[in-house]
């Protein structure tokens, strides 16, 4: 099967957070879609998260972006800016893809 | 010592110990997020919904403002002295020191509604309106905790997240909540009350139970992060509720409310937010470390009221004032 | 107007107006989505049951067979309005018209439940069996806006998707468990309320008004999407309900339904689904647009049927039939 | 012959009907998980309460002893015959039949609920104590079946390893609630009784019926195993049952129980557990077919005690004692 | 610690098309096992899903399959068939493996 | 944008399991963070997995790890001994990052 190479974009920020992190890539025109997973926990600079039943506040959820590569590294560069001192992070990876126009 | 063994010995205290307790032998139990979050939104409308048709009932509404103003100062001014205590008694860091202390300057609605529990059950009276109080303390302390932390930093909030704070502010889900249930009590009245009794007053006792047992869960799990919290903060959590309950007895005292009254608005000046504040926070001062106020507002004040302040507060109110 | 009023003043508006409110100022109130679709379980469950021990106690199932084939006509025939409309005031492609046609053409149930509620709590009697008839409405527009998306395809759905198709719209949850607790409401009867009342008959107004609170904020969520939809469509979300609702009555008195009956059946005619028929439109037309038709059936029509169409259906029906 | 029809037709068992049909047909109604559990939840705490509130009614507890200790033997016993039973008609491996063997001493919460909700509609008594053995029947059968699993093996678990089977059995979390739940009733009693009423009493039926709506669906799903099974397999969900019965019925009528209280040990021995011990399972022999035993323990017993088995013991049990 | 190379499928499509998927998946004797994970909103050409308390109608799951090279490229082609005019995307990366005969 | 290259750990576990793995990596001083994401059902060497609303025994999450090349080989193979004969598995790839720093 022919495949093509494109970027694969994974940014895990809080919960609070996604509406601005998917407001930019809503405006970024090279981004033609974006998948959301909810994350249960996580642990980094700032401390460790597990549910919590009272609040909401510290959940976090992983943003899936396939997009070209140009395209990825305006937008890692982006949401690095966007999230300045919140917590998140960015990374970016491989992958192919069958129909190149969807992506 | 009747009151606090009656207060031990209940089920919703009991539910708390026994989640605590599961927690404790890292039980495998487990409430899931989704029905736990339910039954805390299910907690708030019924305080507020509540309050607004005892409001309803005796239908004047102008011995609200002046407890409504005192509640908002003391939202507004409890993080002085939280923060003073904390740079006092431990070494965290002025970031932090300022997000616990927005934490104490407002309320947990938990704790309010264990307390009103409490009182129901020893057949004490307070004022409908005190639901609008709990939603009028839960955010000021959060601009107060803010100023705090970002005192001597040369460059303030931009526009845009000082936009974004404000709408957190007004906008968070558990004061709209409760705003807007006690406006739905003050609208409906006797004849909502007929209709929604059935749900929001005896359904009210058992979700109580289960929401707390959760909450023993989660006070437990806390407690692993106690080791590395040094004395100075566990201390700092035991001492800020009783100064926040002192403070908030001479206003009831002073505000001229009931016995019930009284006592709950110690009750809500001694409790700590976990629910509006943390959220606002993560805005407010993303770099101060949640775990910190978490496990001190879940971990060690409020078990601390709700085992043994609450009682307590009874009983200071009823020397104050009955 | 006093019944507008009264609908509008009664804590299951007020709570959706609430969500709406809190929805709109963007505030971060939220019900759990599994708690959510619990909610929407329990009250097609209660309106089922209730009905069928309705029915049992009054023993002749006769007077059901022709109400059944009125109504599984009408949700056949109203698609066909539906896309006339759509076609004329606006410009959605033609699948997008057979898709939000078949929504139109089935029927929404937490409508019919507000309705319920707002005639239980005006003394307002209606027919037992009107829980079978909201199943029977479910899902034959489907077809129906199946044939108007594809009518000048070459190609129909090949055997395999016909088949997946059949099987969604029989074995659709909500028909599946409206029709089941229908039929376990007649084969229990008094007795099987005895046991159940204080689950699906006191607890119906609390769950109702927690259910619309969620429903207020997804509705106000879709306000966002109407920049973008043109005022032909959100023309039609509004003309649609009334042109439902005048068949729906006028079929209410052919069939000599009582005053609350006509009321409902207006009800399901102007009502448009969001459970049943979006899922099967994802089998049947995946090349529609699923936020246009959600965005029109929960931002426009549910409201507009909320706050202003019951009372007036059940205004109308007063004089046509009372 | 009466009984079972009445058990038939109650509304716990059509619901449970109504999942399994539904389930079969493939129907996409679907109980979101976070809420059936809770549910579980719910159920395991009422009966643990509601059994408390009951001893501590009649105020003795010496009567208890005996039937824990017997309870606690027959969960370690009961495994065995289950084995050899397996190792005569299948040819699952050692380890799987040790994993199904332990699910067959311990029991089924749901299956007891059931059986307690059969007695109540009949008007049987039975005494409050029982929720204590349900709790005592479920993790002794844990030990047997790892032994019996791990029988010719020379090397046993290791140290770390044992400690933390040791812990899933005690700390095990329906085990804890249910422990803790019967605590509270006993402490609390009638005072406790009262404010809990609505929620554990009144609210039972009606949660009963969607968790057991759940259950059908999670049965019918695991139909698709039977296939690949064999017919062994299948005879032994259906005889083991039996024979815990009989052992159970005897040892009723040995402790001189009531009719309901023998119905319900015969019930206890003859259910298979699906929450407790699947979860012991992962720890104690990971390398055992969680779908084996759960297609087992949910695909066949439990179906068959709810619809056959139940009313069949009870009528036992009224000969054998009443 | 040695490891071997293999491919790492990610497919995103719409709940109620999930069984059909795993269908496919467990008829290609190639493939050992997958995993699914739940979404919480996604944007695409069939516009923006966000959770909906009133229907699961939108809801999608991501199903991720890790396999030989071989196998992920029919496999690929085989669900890209079967999605037809259907929601979703099918993604192709690089994975490396302890356990060569797991997958 | 400058990108630094790091390993990307998936370990796919038991729910049950997960405590002693996030602990593994608690003790890692290489690690910075992980990420866990629940699962909703799964198929592998032992069976099919599916919700179940009765018992949460079955339940697996996806832990996500991002670290440095020889931090990646380690941690791959104490999970490997750590999982023993328990269910699970673990994946390993490539991934860039911005902040070299945070991983
Ligand atoms: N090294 C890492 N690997 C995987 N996830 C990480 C890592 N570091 C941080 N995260 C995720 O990013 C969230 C925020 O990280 P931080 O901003 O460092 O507190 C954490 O809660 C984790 O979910
Ligand atoms: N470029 C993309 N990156 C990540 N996920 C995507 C992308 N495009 C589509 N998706 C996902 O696939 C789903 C269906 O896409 P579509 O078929 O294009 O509507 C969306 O809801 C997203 O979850
Ligand atoms: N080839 C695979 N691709 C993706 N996930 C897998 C694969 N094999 C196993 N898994 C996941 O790992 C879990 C445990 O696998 P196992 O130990 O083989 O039963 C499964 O339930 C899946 O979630
Ligand atoms: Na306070
Ligand atoms: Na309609
Ligand atoms: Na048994």
């Amino acid at each position: 099967m022919q495949t093509y190479k494109r970027k694969r974009l994974e940014i895990v920020v809080e919960k609070r957070r996604a509406p601005a992190v998917l407001d930019l890539l809503d405006r970024e025109p090279g981004i033609t879609g974006w998948t959301m997973l909810p994350c249960i926990g996580g642990r980094g600079h700032t401390g460790t998260r597990l549910p919590e039943g009272a609040t909401d506040a510290l959940d976090t959820v992983l943003i899936l972006v396939v997009t070209s590569e140009e395209v990825a590294h305006r937008t890692m560069a982006a949401v690095l800016e966007l999230l300045e001192e919140f917590v998140g992070v960015v990374l970016m990876g491989e992958v192919e893809v069958a129909r190149p126009a969807h992506f | 010592m009747d009151a606090a063994l009656a207060n031990l010995l209940s089920p919703p205290v009991l539910c708390f110990l026994l989640g605590l307790l599961a927690g404790i032998v890292r039980s495998d139990l487990e409430i899931p997020e989704a029905v736990a979050r339910s039954l805390a939104l299910y907690l708030i409308f019924s305080i507020g919904f509540k309050g607004g048709v005892e409001l309803a009932a005796n239908g004047d509404l102008r011995p609200l403002l002046a407890p409504l103003l005192v509640a908002a100062g003391l939202s507004l001014l409890l993080p002085l002295p939280a923060f003073g205590l904390l740079r006092l008694l431990t070494r965290v860091s002025r970031v932090d020191a300022g997000a616990i202390a927005a934490h104490y300057g407002s309320v947990s609605i938990v704790t309010y509604v264990a307390a009103t529990s409490f009182l129901q059950s020893r057949g004490i009276r307070f004022e409908g309106f005190l639901a609008a109080v709990v939603a009028v303390m839960e955010t000021p302390a959060i601009l107060t905790g803010l100023l705090l932390a970002r005192a001597g930093e040369t460059t303030g909030l931009d526009a845009r997240r000082r936009r974004e704070l404000v709408h957190e502010i007004l906008a968070n889900g558990s004061v709209v909540l409760l705003l807007g249930s006690f406006t739905i009590g003050i609208l409906t009245g006797a004849e909502g009350m007929r209709r929604l009794e059935p749900v929001v007053a005896s359904g009210f006792q058992g979700v109580l139970c289960f929401f707390l047992l959760d909450m023993g869960l989660l006070v437990a799990r806390r407690f692993a992060g106690f080791a590395t919290m040094g004395a100075g903060l566990l201390l700092f959590g035991l001492l800020m509720p009783l100064l926040g309950a002192s403070v908030g007895l001479a206003a009831g005292r002073l505000l001229g409310l009931s016995v019930g009254g009284t006592a709950l608005f110690a009750t809500l000046a001694a409790s700590a937010s976990y629910i509006a504040v943390p959220a606002a926070m993560r805005l407010a001062l993303p770099r101060a470390n949640p775990s910190l106020s978490l496990s001190l507002a879940l971990g060690i004040t409020f078990p601390f009221n709700l085992v043994v302040g609450i009682p307590l507060y009874v009983a200071a109110a009823g020397r104050l004032v009955g």
